[in-house]
């Protein structure tokens, strides 16, 4: 089983998709993030299974989750400097109360 | 580094350099906007010229392994960031200075995105796609929430945020199941690989259909086509304006490239299957872009969902490419009338922006459109130039909006299949579009000059790229022959 | 730019006309152009003399007109001159010339038009002397004699029935002559719309002429048709139906019944239009017009069967109605109708030369009925109610002795003209099988003798009536308006002498013969006889009792005064009022017009009124409606759609989520080629 | 030395069965706490431990050297990135008392509708590369990889971020200067 | 004048004129009037010299003359290319004359903006005159849509109170049907393309387009795309309600513009594109759209019955009169066609007039409703007299220029079918109905209270108002006596159409 390349993917789908129930549920900024972070996470996943069964992705597998890595780190800086400009301004962190624009 | 390979990156390079070098120019002199700007503005002309020196033999050269190529599209793609750069840096001093932001970070922030999109421009590999997209969009995140102290310029930016990373996550999924099955992120190879499975009669799989799906929906959101376009209209309308129309220029054209490179080169084999959810995306993007366009009093927000009506057209061009048989001159012609339509619509609407953007000189200047009561009395050129810009978006001849609609239309029907339908359904929405365009129109020359208003001024920078968008507006209407050719090789270059 | 064909005045008459006829026919029809031009342009700087270039103009076109006559029925002209002034109408096979002819009918009708003409302008310095807008009225009553000319002349169809919508203008500009008055303004409208209504009629046969044969020029046409009907090319119902629709235009211009209620009307005109216009000149426009067209109507009986029927029941219709009317003017008009009725009854019968000389005749006694009348009314005053005259002969000597010459001639008493030519149509319709037309033309005969003497006893005998204030200062009209009188008297009372006679073998005859010839080989009238010992003579002996009886009975009731002696008949009112009594739902019938405009005003007013607003309320709220309604679907859609739009990031995000389920289930459950 | 049996008695399994179902539970569960959690501090603490399950799935598929760099750069990094963001955002009132939007019912529909279709679709593809087994990476590899055929994505991965800090710094800079109106 | 480029000539002088404009500073309202006064006679005084060489140009294979042609988009085989044939010759004439006139006209009425006006004006000459002289598809869409605009703007910144209903419902209505014929436009020439082995030389050539010979399938959706754009401007019933509004909000010179040229495009559109490029969708189509033209040319003269307002009824008069010209075109006769193009010259030159007319009492009364006119006769003498002129050319009086295109129009209708014929006859009583009544309501009867009301403001036409109506009424005298000035020019176009159509295939049933 986890030998396996569906077993992982499998998992990663199911991480996808959690994460993306967080996401859309919840409503604090942060707890967004965290959602996304956690996609990304299944991605990743899904990128080093591709790469440890399937022989010739196996060396850029790493490569490839190792700069989605970065990337996510970059996207969290920006998510949290963001976070923090419009908690400045609107002193919540509920994203629904968000909705001064609409329609 | 082989000195090819430099020199095909030279672009790119001198971009992100000149973004560094904003950042230095910043903290040896801070708060300097003048020497920024000007540093920013001429950094960017010369850019173009590194830009055609680099393309100017026009033809193809592959670096790094195959992972980014420098051909006519990239060039022409180039180019137009360059120009899209360049007079949003012209258009913003005059938003910023007032409310007390300063400019360095901004240009930096913005020349970050444009290597992101330059990047694009040339990547033949789905990691750099990705990785182009991501310097793509997150210094868009930031411009959008520049005006910090702005609760809507924030709250624009982290819906913007939010959901625009959730679409990453959705896209990066997508090109983890389309590397695992075709087993390499060569845009090239991706193509060879899925030659093989469309020639070889077998049942595409389902995982290589999932991976589709997800990237369809990643790039749909970049585009802001329905359904996946409900960042677009409260990002565009709480943006600061200047950042508004890069962003409804800037990343739209950008990921229109990402498409062009992924869908249209990479993805082409399978493109009988995807054809039909971009011809209904298409039709759905420009309908309820349209439709919703029609009631709104934000100017800023109508011009939003008109960006999105304008996806749609230019979707129109994606699917007469991707209807038409592979390789034949109306496939030829879809990604030409896209490319053409791309480069009309950055001239046409920066200036539409830039002239809200002129009349928000003063903190506290709404953008809803009555605003614009009298505008045609109040400041005749601006009025003029906003109606030029406006008749351009409706697609009146001789703007190049116009042609830009003619040649994508025209595209639709040298295409196959039910494309053609696609050209009377564009052409029922530009009837619609006409008359949420009409009625600005309307207002500013059809109402009094509410009492109270006060004059225009703009400085020098803004006019000038005022007068360069609306010189582009009106010459690529009135002479598409001189974008013509450019945008033919830059499709050719790809099929 | 276009080819311009000023072929300027070539004949293609086989005899030679004398040199300058062109001309001088061409100088008819300028003279009264140019007066009209000129009198437009500087008439009202010429107060008074406003006359000043329209009447000599006329008197001169007078002038050369009778030359023109002469000319022609001296036959120096040969059959007829023809000539092209220049082709109006140059459109490949539709190839129209300005083309103009002269032969004996237009002589004929020359005569009458010129003569009257000339005489109603004379009297019309005196009659409008005193009112403003003469200039304007002397400037319509050129244009119109052009026209009228015009109108005579024409060598074609299309010039003939331009020249009709011209007289039929000048006819709606002098209606309305005086615009202040709102019956004026109604009646000018009224009378132009009617003629509309049969001009419908007329264009559409103009057009089957011509889609038929390919040309409009008289002679060939009267040639091509016959011809093709001959060869099978057409059905005779095609020339019936031809015949008729153009037969529609005579009856909306020469009033015959139905077209006949905008005539009475027509007299809010000034008096002397009445008599040139509605009685001496462009109301006998739709006899000519069906005399000229002989040969098209004498080759389907159906047709000469319809104009016989209309011509006879429009004269009995008309007289009925003359009976009981009391304005002088309108008594004059039924009268009017009722002789034009003779007239297309005589051309339904065939008898095309008596209903060409009743035309003449008619042309001057009614025109000097009319400018008797306009004297009169002038003298009280511009009264026209004859209730309000009466015993009037002795202040107006002149102009009532010249209407009893007019009223004797109308009444057909020998040996004035209308005796001659009224006779003559009863005469033929008898012989020519037409019996019943002959008995209710009898029956006109004394209604007409009736009503006219009726008119002549209110008017001019018995007590004075006329308002107290009038009554001192009544008196005759000055010479400029009673020498026209006195002149028009005299062909009324002595035409049929001249013209008229030999019975058989009449001077008019010898004129008009040619111009029929045709028309009596296809209806197979032989060679006219006549047996004044015989079945002729009978004739003339019933319809002058006929007219006698009818005279009489007037005088009677309304008196009469026997000129050149004391004698006086004194009128009876009480009989009068008893007989009415007696009659009363025929007195009704008849003093109402037997409702005719009351049932137009139905029709056309009302239910056309109750249509258009119908039009109206559809092109509003249906088609106009249906655009606004997908104007306001299409905004609504927008409104609806823009709720999607929460504000709510999650919400997107949902949406967003959806979008791409529903894509990638797309893909999986079509994209999966086998 | 105690040496295993080569499977789980009675179950058949592999030992490496048995870690990969630890660890994806794990991962599955800390992830649900993460998802559900009402606390958000709570939340973050459970991000962190699904971090390191998915540290020890790498190590499973042969990867270490990812696993160290998930360790580094996630829990090290982001991890506490996000704590401090927490940190700075809570209001004093306490978690929200509505966690949940109103939505959550469609979002669960979208989000079981989404994992029934990967599952599916995963289940449904055969992988054309696939050779069966998971091999192990050398670390030489990858960076061989790394400095050669991904040269280019490395380097902007570098301009990436340096973009992130100069904008997130601007952003999440305090500044003097008055709230101004919002320009609508 | 040969080479001189006379057509450029004509097309560009009102744009340079509007250039010129653009640089006269807005308050030197003077010199703006008479500047673009002089623009349009200069533009005028062209076409005169284009109609006086006319004759002696060469023409080409076409029939055009004066023929000019420059590569525009030469990736598409997109051309400048400019002809001019008796059509167009008479349509510019028009247009040009017209729009002289019009600017004369509204020296007095208009005295906001003065600089706006002058230069819409002028750009819509420019829009105008390039839709008559257009001999590629591309270029003519150019010109049909860049008349829009400053119609736009001259009925919504210079209208009445509800002027910007009007002039949205204008514009939308127009491009909705405009849009559609681009898209048959681009079609067509794709089509051609693809015949010619991908090879767009020429696919916009309008003179190559008439003899490719479009399949059937081809030939019905281009027609019906075209036909809505032309039907629209017509108008055609049922699209005509965009003109009672447009009629009534306008200026009087957007009036006269609106009615004397810009209705014209569409049936000139007819004429020159619809039947000679798909002559088997004309024939497939005549029938419906011959009845839709009687429909238009009696509902709208009943219609015009019962208005309220003046402008309204001479709108719903111009659907009637429209309703001739396609009537004629769709009939295929020759006599029918040319008068078609008669009908055209003569509504352009009468209803211009009207409506010009109507401007004089607007200017005075500030109203149009007819109910509250009456007596104008003693009062206004020659304003009577010019109404009563024009009303009667509208009438179809003959020897007055409005009848001999009208009766040629229902020559040949009849020779198609005599009921089509009684029925369009019907109008000469309804047209003559309304107007008649309408001029007894205006003119006849004591001064209204209304009018008596305005006291000394009620004055009779001045030497400014008598100067623009005076060469309209010249020339419809002119052309009402000697219609060969115009005909002699039109039979070789139009014989042209006819024999593209005849040799398309079957002739139209009916009479012989």
């Amino acid at each position: 089983m986890s030998n396996t390349l569906d077993a992982y993917l499998v998992l990663s789908g199911l991480l996808f998709s959690l994460g993306m129930f967080g996401f859309l549920a919840r409503r604090n900024a942060i707890a967004m993030l965290m959602c996304i972070e956690l996609m990304l996470n299944a991605v990743n996943l899904a990128i080093v299974a591709f790469g440890a069964f399937l022989p010739p992705l196996r060396d850029s597998a790493a490569v490839i989750a190792l700069l989605v890595m970065a990337v996510a780190a970059a996207e969290a800086t920006v998510g949290l400097a963001i976070v923090i400009a419009i908690y400045r301004n609107r002193r919540t962190p509920l994203v629904d109360e968000y909705s001064q624009m609409r329609e | 580094m082989s000195s090819a390979e430099l020199a095909a990156l030279t672009p790119l390079v001198y971009v992100i350099g000149l973004a560094i070098a904003l950042v230095v120019v910043d903290m040896v002199r801070p708060g300097d906007d003048r020497l920024v700007g000007i540093l920013a503005g001429v950094g960017l002309l010369i850019g173009m010229g590194v830009v055609w020196l680099a393309g100017a033999n026009g033809a193809t050269q592959e670096v790094f392994g195959g992972a980014y190529r420098l051909d006519p599209l990239t060039t022409f793609l180039d180019t137009l960031f360059l120009v899209v750069a360049f007079l949003t840096i012209l258009f913003t001093p005059d938003y910023l200075r007032p409310r007390g932001y300063p400019l360095a970070e901004y240009a930096a922030t913005l020349l970050f995105a444009i290597s992101g999109a330059m990047l694009i421009a040339g990547a033949t590999d789905l990691l750099v796609l990705f990785l182009g997209l991501e310097l793509l969009v997150l210094p868009g995140y930031m411009l959008t929430a520049y005006a910090k102290r702005d609760g809507l310029a924030t709250e624009g930016a982290i819906k913007y945020f939010l959901l625009g990373s959730f679409s990453s996550a959705i896209f990066l999924f997508g090109l983890a199941f389309t590397w695992g099955y075709t087993g390499t992120t060569s845009v090239a190879g991706v193509a060879h690989r899925l030659e093989q499975v469309v020639t070889g009669q077998q049942p595409i799989a389902a995982g290589l259909l999932m991976g589709l799906a997800l990237l369809t929906a990643g790039v749909a959101f970049k585009i802001a086509a329905v359904p996946f376009h409900y960042w677009t209209p409260d990002a565009y309308q709480g943006s600061p304006t200047p950042v508004t129309g890069y962003l409804s220029v800037g990343p739209k054209i950008a990921a229109f490239a990402l498409i062009l490179r992924l869908f249209a080169e990479a993805l082409a084999p399978l493109k009988a299957d995807w054809v039909a959810v971009v011809a209904v995306l298409a039709v759905l993007t420009m309908t309820l872009g349209n439709l919703v366009a029609l009631t709104q009093d934000n100017i800023k927000r109508m011009l939003a969902y008109s960006s999105i009506a304008h996806t749609g057209y230019i979707l129109v061009g994606l699917a007469a490419f991707a209807g038409a048989p592979p390789g034949s001159e109306a496939a030829k012609e879809g990604i030409a009338s896209v490319l053409f339509y791309a480069a009309a619509y950055a001239f046409m609407n920066l200036g539409a922006f830039a002239v809200v953007a002129a009349l928000q000189g003063r903190p506290g200047v709404t953008s809803q459109i009555a605003t614009f009561a009298g505008l045609g009395r109040r400041a005749p050129l601006a009025g003029a130039l906003m109606l030029l810009f406006l008749l351009s978006l409706t697609g009146i001849p001789p703007t190049a909006g116009f042609f830009a609609k003619a040649y994508v239309i025209a595209a639709a029907l040298a295409s196959g299949g039910l494309v053609p339908w696609l050209a009377v359904i564009v052409v029922i929405n530009a009837a619609i579009a006409a008359f949420y365009y009409l009625r600005v129109g309307v207002v500013m020359y059809m109402q009094d000059v509410p009492s109270g208003a006060q004059p225009v001024t703009n400085s020098l920078p803004m006019r000038l790229g005022l007068v360069v968008a609306a010189v582009g507006t009106v010459l690529i209407g009135l002479v598409p022959g001189l974008l013509l050719p450019m945008a033919q090789a830059a499709a050719a270059a790809i099929l | 730019m276009g080819d311009l064909h000023f072929a300027s005045v070539v004949p293609i008459s086989a005899t030679v006309a004398p040199p300058g006829s062109e001309a001088m026919v061409l100088l008819v029809l300028v003279v009264p152009l140019l007066g009209f031009a000129v009198t437009a342009l500087v008439g009202r700087r010429l107060g008074r003399l406003a006359w000043a270039f329209a009447v000599p103009g006329i008197v001169f076109t007078w002038a050369v007109a009778m030359v023109v006559v002469f000319q022609a029925l001296s036959g120096a002209y040969g059959e007829a001159l023809r000539f092209t002034v220049y082709t109006w109408i140059p459109a490949g096979a539709l190839h129209i010339d300005f083309n103009l002819a002269v032969d004996n009918l237009t002589a004929v009708l020359l005569i009458v038009v010129t003569t009257v003409g000339m005489l109603v302008h004379v009297y019309s310095i005196g009659y409008m002397a005193h009112d403003p807008g003469r200039w304007r009225f002397f400037a319509y009553l050129n244009l119109f004699m052009f026209s009228m000319l015009l109108l005579v002349l024409a060598d074609n169809f299309l010039l003939l029935f331009a020249a009709w919508e011209l007289v039929g203008l000048c006819s709606y500009l002098l209606i309305g002559f005086w615009y202040r008055r709102r019956s004026a303004a109604l009646a000018s409208k009224k009378a132009f719309l009617v003629n509309r209504v049969g001009d419908l009629g007329f264009a559409l046969g103009i057009m089957a002429v011509w889609t038929t044969v390919g040309t409009l020029n008289f002679p060939e046409v009267f040639q091509l048709l016959p011809a093709q009907l001959a060869s099978g090319a057409i059905q005779p119902w095609m020339l019936t139906g031809i015949a008729l629709l153009l037969f529609c235009g005579a009856v909306g211009k020469s009033a015959q019944f139905p077209l006949h209620v905008w005539l009475p009307d027509a007299m809010e005109g000034p008096t002397p239009v009445s008599a040139l216009i509605h009685a001496a000149t462009m109301v006998n426009a739709g006899v000519y017009f069906v005399a000229r067209a002989n040969p098209i109507f004498s080759l389907s009986s159906t047709a000469m069967l319809v104009v016989a029927s209309i011509g006879i029941f429009t004269a009995i219709l008309a007289a009925s109605i003359a009976l009981t009317q009391n304005d002088i003017k309108r008594v004059l008009a039924y009268s009017t109708l009722s002789q034009l009725g003779y007239m297309f009854a005589a051309l339904g019968v065939g008898a095309y030369v008596a209903a060409i000389f009743h035309l003449m005749a008619h042309g001057f006694f009614k025109g000097l009925l009319f400018l008797d009348s306009g004297s009169v009314i002038h003298a009280v005053h511009e009264e026209q109610d004859m209730n309000r005259m009466g015993g009037l002969w002795r202040k107006l000597p002149i102009t009532h002795a010249t209407m009893l010459v007019g009223a004797l001639a109308i009444a057909g008493i020998p040996p004035l003209a209308g005796f001659f030519s009224k006779d003559e149509i009863l005469d033929e319709a008898w012989k020519d099988g037409y019996s019943w037309i002959w008995l209710v033309g009898v029956v006109v005969a004394v209604l007409t003798a009736f009503y006219m003497f009726r008119l002549m006893g209110k008017t001019f005998y018995g007590p004075s009536h006329v308002d107290p204030k009038v009554e001192p200062v009544v008196h005759e009209s000055p010479p400029i308006m009673t020498v026209p009188l006195i002149l028009l008297a005299i062909p009324s009372a002595f035409l049929g002498l001249l013209v008229g006679l030999p019975f058989g073998a009449s001077v008019i005859h010898s004129w008009l013969g040619p111009i029929f010839e045709q028309a009596d080989a296809n209806l197979g009238h032989g060679e006219p006889t006549f047996a004044f010992f015989g079945v002729d003579g009978v004739l003339i002996v019933v319809s002058v009792i006929a007219a006698i009886s009818g005279l009489v009975l007037a005088m009677r009731l309304f008196g009469f005064h026997w000129p050149f002696t004391r004698r006086e008949i004194e009128p009876e009112p009480a009989v009068v009022a008893r007989w009415t009594d007696r009659l009363r739902p025929l007195y009704r019938g008849s003093f109402h017009k037997w409702w005719f405009d009351e049932l137009n005003d139905l029709i056309f007013v009302r239910f056309g009124g109750v249509v258009a607003a119908a039009c109206w309320w559809f092109d509003v709220r249906i088609v106009d409606g249906t655009v606004n309604t997908v104007g306001r679907v299409v905004s609504g859609a927008g409104r609806e759609i823009r709720l999607i739009q929460t504000g709510r990031v999650q919400n997107y995000a949902l949406g967003i989520a959806i979008g791409l389920l529903i894509v990638a289930g797309g893909y999986l459950l079509f994209g999966g080629r086998v | 030395m105690l040496t295993l049996p080569a499977t789980i008695p009675f179950l058949g399994w592999t030992w490496n069965d048995l870690l990969f179902l630890v660890l994806a539970g794990g991962l599955l569960g800390s992830a649900l706490f993460v998802v559900l959690g009402r606390n958000i501090i709570h939340s973050g603490l459970w991000l962190v431990v699904g971090f390191l399950m998915l540290a020890g799935l790498y190590a499973l598929l042969g990867a270490p050297l990812l696993a160290g760099a998930q360790v580094l750069v996630y829990i090290g990094a982001i991890s506490v990135l996000i704590l401090f963001a927490i940190m700075l955002t809570q209001s004093k009132a306490g978690p929200a008392r509505l966690v949940f939007h109103h939505q959550a019912w469609a979002a669960a529909l979208a989000a079981l509708g989404l994992g029934l279709l990967l599952v599916i679709v995963v289940g449904a593809t055969a992988w054309p590369l696939a050779d069966g087994s998971a091999q192990p990476q050398t670390s030489a590899n990858v960076a061989s990889a790394l400095f050669d055929d991904f040269v280019l994505p490395l380097e902007i991965v570098g301009v990436l971020l340096l973009a992130a800090v100069i904008g997130g710094v601007f952003l999440a800079k305090k500044d003097d200067a008055r709230e101004s109106d919002s320009d609508i | 004048m040969s080479g001189l480029p006379i057509l450029s000539l004509v097309i560009f002088t009102p744009l340079a004129g509007a250039l010129l404009l653009a640089f006269v500073p807005r308050d030197r309202v003077a010199l703006l009037r008479w500047l673009a006064l002089g623009t349009a006679v200069l533009t005028f005084a062209w076409t005169l010299l284009m109609v006086a060489g006319f004759n002696d140009a060469t023409p080409d294979r076409g029939g055009f003359r004066f023929v000019e042609a420059a590569s525009w988009i030469p990736a598409f085989g997109i051309q400048y290319k400019v002809g001019v044939d008796g059509i167009s010759l008479l349509m510019v004439l028009l247009t040009t004359l017209l729009t002289a006139v019009s600017i004369l006209a509204s020296f007095g009425p208009i005295k906001e903006r003065v600089k706006e006006y002058m230069i819409s004006f002028l750009v819509l000459e420019v829009g105008m005159v390039g839709v008559f002289l257009a001999l590629d598809t591309f270029l003519f869409y150019v010109f049909w849509e860049v008349v829009l605009v400053p119609m736009y703007l001259i009925i919504g910144i210079w209208g009445g109170p509800n002027r910007i209903y009007a002039t949205i419902k204008f514009v939308l209505y127009t491009l909705i049907g405009s849009l559609l014929m681009l898209v048959a436009i681009l079609g067509t020439a794709f089509v051609f393309a693809s015949g010619h082995g991908g090879d767009w030389t020429g696919a916009f050539d309008y003179e190559q387009l008439r003899g490719f010979g479009f399949s059937e399938g081809v030939q019905l959706a281009a027609f019906l795309a075209f036909f809505l754009a032309f039907a629209i401007k017509v108008p055609m019933f049922p699209f005509h309600t965009w003109l009672p509004d447009a009629h009534v909000e306008a200026p009087t010179a957007g009036s006269v513009i609106l009615a004397g040229v810009l209705l014209k495009l569409g049936g000139y559109g007819f004429i020159r594109f619809s039947l000679p490029l798909f002559p088997q969708a004309s024939h497939d189509l005549a029938v419906p759209i011959i009845v839709l033209s009687l429909i238009a040319i009696v509902y709208g003269a009943i219609v015009a019955l019962v208005q309220p307002d003046l402008k309204k009824l001479i709108a719903y008069s111009s659907v009637s009169h429209m309703g001739f010209v396609t009537l004629g075109i769709f009939v295929f006769q020759q006599q029918a066609l040319q008068g078609a193009v008669l009908q055209m010259v003569n509504h352009g030159l009468i209803t211009g007039a009207l409506f010009l007319l109507v401007g004089v009492i607007y200017e005075r009364t500030h109203d149009r409703t007819i109910a509250k006119m009456g007596g104008l006769m003693g009062t206004l003498p020659v304003y009577a007299v010019v109404f009563g002129f024009f009303m009667l050319a509208s009438i179809g009086l003959p020897g007055l220029s409005g009848f001999v295109g009208e009766f040629m129009v229902f020559l040949g209708t009849f020779a198609i079918s005599p009921v089509y014929a009684a029925v369009a006859v019907l109008v000469m009583t309804i047209g003559a109905a309304y107007l008649l009544w309408l001029f007894q309501r205006m003119f006849t009867g004591d001064l209204s209270d209304f009018l008596r009301g305005l006291g000394h403001h009620l004055t009779d036409m001045d030497h400014t108002e008598i100067l623009t109506l005076a060469p309209l009424a010249a020339l419809v005298v002119v052309f009402g006596v000697v219609p060969g000035l115009l005909l002699g020019v039109l039979q070789a176009p139009t014989d042209a159409v006819l024999a593209g159509l005849h040799s398309a295939g079957q002739a139209l049933g009916g009479l012989p």
